[in-house]
């Protein structure tokens, strides 16, 4: 199984992409620490998550062609 | 037409014309307010803004875009219609990067749903934005 | 160039775009709301407006007018510019008759003045109605 | 002396003008006086006075050139 994770804002400049894919994670919880663990730096951001474009606070379980995207706070007009 | 939600680069005058053009179409409306959002050449530390680089989550904005939308009409049963438009990529300081329309049969209903509907775009959008400096430096906002 | 405060017939979409095109002159604004004041085809008594016929006491509008600008200035420092125009004369239903620009340099004052202003006019300016209806009877307001 | 009266809004209708001179008048209230003989009908609406475009309540003096206007409620908008 693989998802697609998003990066926005400072994030895509802190991972140095705006995407990328994820094999074999359990849930939002697991993602998360594979992600922190790859790019150390991003545990000084402050992040929204949300999966298949909805917000989410919730650790949910992830299953294959999903699509988490990682948030700073929006900043838009 | 309706140009919900981007635009690449600036919203042009254009558009902004062709919004003002339809204004008279509907004749129960009495009254139309508008917002403009404009990058402003901020001076911080020193440096100038010469621009912003916004990027958004498209997807999503059409989600909460629709959900504004709902919550205005919702709540302001005196509103015909609300357009918002907001730009993505670079935006020069003096140029305009956000436009929300409002029309409703009478002024108050009007001038609160357009201001409603900015503070939650400025809430709920997901719109990230880069200051670009005058010496091409960047600051994440 | 400033129009204030009066203008023969409906407000152009010409007026309205000269306005559109000076916004980015100014690069220390961040926000321009703008209210357009349109005339409604109602229905009263069976009757449909089709026009509003619009008379002003112009001296006094003038100095109103400046009361107002002076008000919404000092109550809103982070404004940087307000413009008021009036129609005088016939405009038809679906056409503007009343056109209010504030800009400023953060959303919140161009929003909150915008609305005060619309409402010092309202209160204030000497200006008058008279709502003429699809048989050419009227009434005055 | 001769001071010229301003009718605006539904008193222009009232009245048939929309501006009209009168003499030896010494005062606001005098004034009102006589418009209100010449035409009745005016006591049964609401107006603000102005002297030289400037609104007042009071029943201030009257001298030769001064500029009155009988201003129903504002409807602008």
């Amino acid at each position: 199984m693989e998802v697609k994770v998003l990066f926005f804002g400072v994030l895509a400049e802190v991972s140095g992409t705006s995407f990328k894919h994820y094999n074999n994670v359990k849930s939002i919880g697991d993602l998360k620490l594979r992600i922190q663990d790859e790019f150390p730096e991003i545990v000084h951001y402050n992040f929204r998550i949300s999966l298949n474009s909805e917000l989410t606070d919730n650790d949910l379980m992830l299953k294959s062609g999903d699509e988490v995207a990682l948030m700073p706070p929006f900043a838009g007009g | 037409m309706r140009v919900n939600y981007l635009t690449d680069g600036p919203i042009s005058k254009k558009l902004i014309s062709g919004l003002i053009e339809k204004m008279g179409e509907k004749t129960d409306s009495g009254g139309h307010m508008v917002f403009f959002g404009q990058v402003r050449a901020d001076e911080i530390d020193g440096k100038k803004v010469k621009a912003i680089e916004y990027s958004a989550y498209e997807e999503l904005v059409r989600v909460e875009g629709e959900k504004i939308k709902k919550t205005i009409f919702s709540e302001f049963p005196d509103v015909k219609s609300v357009d918002i438009i907001h730009s993505t990529g670079i935006v020069k300081a003096g140029e305009i990067s956000l436009l929300v329309f409002v029309s409703a049969g009478h002024r108050h209903q009007a001038m609160q749903a357009c201001s409603k509907t900015v503070e939650l775009i400025k809430e709920n959008l997901p719109v990230w934005k880069k200051e670009i400096f005058d010496d091409d430096s960047h600051l994440w906002k």
